[in-house]
């Protein structure tokens, strides 16, 4: 167990991580130019999308599906909830950031998702392909809560930019490249798979650390920035991945899902969006302060997740499971 | 040269906002706009960097138009400066072609 | 044959081009960033080119080539005044935006002829490696024939511009990277393919992917912003490619061209430019409607000939040759 | 401060002829110009937007230079416009340094 | 409309001077700046393009503020245009909420 | 010899330098975007670094490395003095110039390295993979050294901007990438390697084409805007790389080094930096005329190192070696 926790720091794509965020420290120069980021996003939601809809068609749609998906979609819309309580209790934001930001940690982040599957590939443990499309399900209903929370409709300049909104809700593009190549990888199948397997597989090994580098130095720039976070923001983006992780974990078993499919539930929980959910955000509830939300999800949660959370989430599994 | 006097308009606003201003100035009377990718900025709302991560980015919109247009639209802007980010200024320019604007 | 045009509906790659479309038409905010359509456009020729010239070298510069090269020459300059005449008559286009439009439907589209290729491919079809090459010969006359039609020699204009145009029709990024890609694969032959495998070979399937992702939305969005479409226009952007297929398969029979030649010769006589034509068109008869030649082009022909053209001219060739 | 005042061009052409038109601006005598990228736009030629498949997409052009070159590059643009898409406006500013402009 | 003069300044100068001068213009009083990559340009210094491989490209930074704030940005870039390559002009635009700047 | 030489001309990466160089001489409208080729000279140190430490980690920290790579920062300082003192005889360039331009000839090119890896490779040539770690060593004294020339102190501009510059120095995006995917290919070795084999080898190769068809049209299109260059100049940017690979092998030779790190250490000397010393002139000696030293860097001896030069130093180093 320590032994995986120890390889997981030493993977190629967490050093990346590592080296990103060492030179936004140190005020290098390096950037990933913004287009090949963007892109690299998108890319990396296409590999992992296709590759589960493949893995799915394969291994046919199980009830494992369903238990996922709807454990998903239950965190996703619960958690704003009760985040959004957390958060208003400490007294430091005010009521739409405690809202964007609950908003924020019931949705997922499609990099820790890749991280996680990499991490238990790696340790050679199974999860169902599936789980790609759990991930696509379990953006929205917590902007959906946020937007309950915050009682969006009150707002004036909401009703003039509904459309735009929902279409920023559901019809974001990662969302839409998750859900569509999840639905091709289901339909071509292996044939499918058999004409990409170089270009969502290796490659998609190197443009993780790509990515991961950038998201690095995105990370510290953003943390450098932040000099105002309060002690107890800082505690909340720490624990509550522990505890949410730990409520997956917990469900998961009780539903009868694999050490796998719950690793990546708890992975799923304890992540924190910092791409759909920050859109929505910006659009609906445009007085709450991005500064916010983005330095905590994306300058502290995703680096804990990243470096601690997964092997310790896959740890915790091993004890539930008794793997 | 034959050059009419005209209001240049330019918005800085956040991406998601273009569609919808877009249509506004169509609204207010401008038959051409421009739009621009910004780098980074600050402003009231703090500073910003594009980074392809997590930022959706600001742009400028440069419309040029009749000074009615621009009254129009700088009150539909003043409104919606309330309650979003971004700033907006109103110049005098030369234009040829006056019909065109 | 049913099973083989089901078979290209359910292509990754054309699956992916649908979810562009569908993303397109639901207004989704999904895009390609522009840089890298671009890159992606420039590095799917290098490849055709590459491998085009790796196997031509590798095969010996046949007759066939001279046939095939022969052939596309003859069909892309002919071809606009034939498509000038049709679409005059329909009287709903001015001069100028007939003869660029007849232009289009003279050149060639590089991604359409890329689609047949993976369908040969896929069906396990043959095809000479120098249809790459006639695939680089034939962009250019049509855009000579469209400027003979509209007599550009009048426009005042264009005189200040000419040297720029000569280098857009001769010189375009398209034809240098096609051409000079075609000549370094052949140069460099089983050597250079031995080093470059990887790279023009399964990375292009999942880059072609990618960049259809990006024509469904760059078409679902012109053809949304196009109402104006005269009936007749859309009628000719479906006729006009079965037309010109049926010619050029006629025609390849008859110069003695395998099944896969002449297939491939379908498909480029079929599809229409939405790269070097537009660009030339634009500098030479700027008076011409784009809103017209590329929704026509890119939003009508292209998916036309991506779904069902291909394997159908697939088809038609089957039952010519006997295959 | 020494403050100059100079007339600054903005023109929006498409991509392919932002050479010939760097060209005419030198004659003009503009000793500087600037070249920026735009995403997407509308005008009597219709909306557009920079995609990377189809479009050359537009470009501004920025030059500041004295009243006498911004006229005979006016000139010339009027001409342009005949045939080609685009708009120039001119407006006033003031400068650092007069003679490099 | 309830619109106020202020003055705006256009800013064209090397990227790795960015840094330097977004610090300068908040000191001088500026509440909020843009910046914006520009692609190819020329002046004293002759011309360039970017290429992605050897020019670190020139930006454009527009800072929108009071005079005051204008005067001393001025005052320093006049200062800093003895060392480096760049150009600055200065123009009367007319804003939305005056205290924003 | 004659042979190996030649197949250098005709390697896929050459021909599309050539092909490159010859758009931009047509005035071709080719251009590979500016955020993509960033990303391609990021991803080539990446590849360069990491394979290098992973190398290095398989074979052990030898002395060669402390040989090689005193070696090579001894050169990076020393050159500048030397080619200043050249430079100034002459009697064209001013004080700044002559020193900046200096410090490009000190520096490295970190893509003609990666020309010359690929050349040894072909023709079989074993090296350390420790030579990643000279290259990243090689780029920054010379430029500390161009700033003592200058005598950089005594310019008040420069006081102001002293923390950029020794960022821009020590710090830049490519020394990061550089050193920091060597440390991360050290740490994780073979395990790392098998992750990433195809990222940073089958893709490296093709990626290198499409940098180095880029480098073509900047290179032509520099050298076409750049007609006042003295003739002695150009010379100088011929001469000086021979005379630099001279010292460089007789040096490796006197050092014990084998015939393929003497052979990438003459490269190295006889390269010139494009992207680190530029950068860090324009921040540290403004008043230097960089239409100079890029002309001479980048449009000619770029070019000659990678037509003529590698081959070249790898024949010399057979005679001195005795290979
Ligand atoms: N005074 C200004 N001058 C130029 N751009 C500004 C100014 N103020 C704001 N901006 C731009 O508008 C964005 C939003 O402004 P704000 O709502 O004040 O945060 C900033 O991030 C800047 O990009
Ligand atoms: N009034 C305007 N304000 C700002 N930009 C304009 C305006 N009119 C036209 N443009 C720009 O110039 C391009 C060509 O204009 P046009 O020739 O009118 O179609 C448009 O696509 C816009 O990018
Ligand atoms: N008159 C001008 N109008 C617009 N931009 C200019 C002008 N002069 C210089 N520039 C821009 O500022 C950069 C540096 O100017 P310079 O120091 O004169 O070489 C140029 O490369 C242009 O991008
Ligand atoms: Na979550
Ligand atoms: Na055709
Ligand atoms: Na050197």
């Amino acid at each position: 167990m320590a032994g995986a926790g120890a390889a997981n720091l030493l993977a190629p794509a967490v050093l990346f991580f590592a080296l990103g965020a060492l030179a936004g420290w140190l005020k290098s120069d390096l950037t990933i130019p913004d287009q090949v980021a963007k892109t690299l996003a998108l890319y990396l939601m296409l590999c992992i999308g296709f590759k589960g809809g493949a893995e799915a068609a394969a291994s046919g749609l199980s009830q494992d599906l369903i238990a996922a998906g709807g454990l998903g979609l239950g965190l996703s819309f619960a958690t704003p909830f009760a985040a959004y309580i957390v958060l208003k209790a400490f007294g430091v934001l005010d009521r739409l950031t405690a809202a964007a930001t609950a908003a924020h940690y019931g949705s997922v982040s499609v990099v820790t998702f890749a991280a996680g599957t990499e991490y238990l590939r790696a340790v050679e443990v199974e999860f169902g392909g599936y789980m790609a499309a759990v991930l696509a399900l379990m953006e929205t209903p917590a902007i959906l809560a946020a937007l309950i929370i915050a009682g969006a409709r009150s707002q004036k300049a909401e009703t003039r930019l509904r459309p735009t909104l929902w279409r920023e809700v559901f019809l974001n593009g990662a969302a839409v490249v998750l859900i569509g190549s999840f639905v091709i990888g289901a339909i071509t199948g292996e044939r499918g798979m058999a004409r990409l397997d170089v270009f969502v597989g290796p490659l998609f090994q190197g443009a993780l650390c790509l990515f991961l580098l950038d998201m690095g130095l995105v990370a510290s720039r953003r943390l450098a920035e932040a000099p105002r976070l309060d002690w107890r923001l800082i505690a909340f983006a720490i624990a509550w991945p522990l505890l949410s992780a730990a409520a997956a974990l917990g469900a998961s078993a009780a539903l009868g899902l694999s050490l796998g499919d719950a690793t990546l539930m708890a992975v799923l929980a304890a992540s924190a969006s910092y791409i759909a959910a920050p859109a929505a955000m910006r659009i609906a509830l445009p007085k709450a302060d991005a500064g916010i939300y983005l330095s905590l999800s994306l300058g502290v949660t995703f680096p804990f997740n990243l470096l601690i959370g997964i092997p310790l989430y896959h740890a915790a599994g091993r004890l539930v499971f008794g793997g | 040269m034959d050059l009419t006097a005209r209001v240049k308009l330019e918005i800085f606003v956040e991406a998601h906002a273009v569609g919808e201003i877009e249509r506004m100035l169509e609204d207010a009377g401008f038959k051409g706009l421009s739009v621009f990718a910004s780098l980074e900025g600050a402003g009231s709302h703090g500073a910003w960097r594009q980074t392809g991560v997590d930022e959706a980015g600001m742009r400028l919109i440069i419309a040029i138009g009749s000074e009615v247009s621009a009254e129009r639209a700088l009150a539909w802007l003043s409104d919606y400066f309330q309650s979003y980010p971004g700033v907006a200024a109103a110049s005098d320019v030369r234009v040829l072609r006056a019909d065109r604007f």
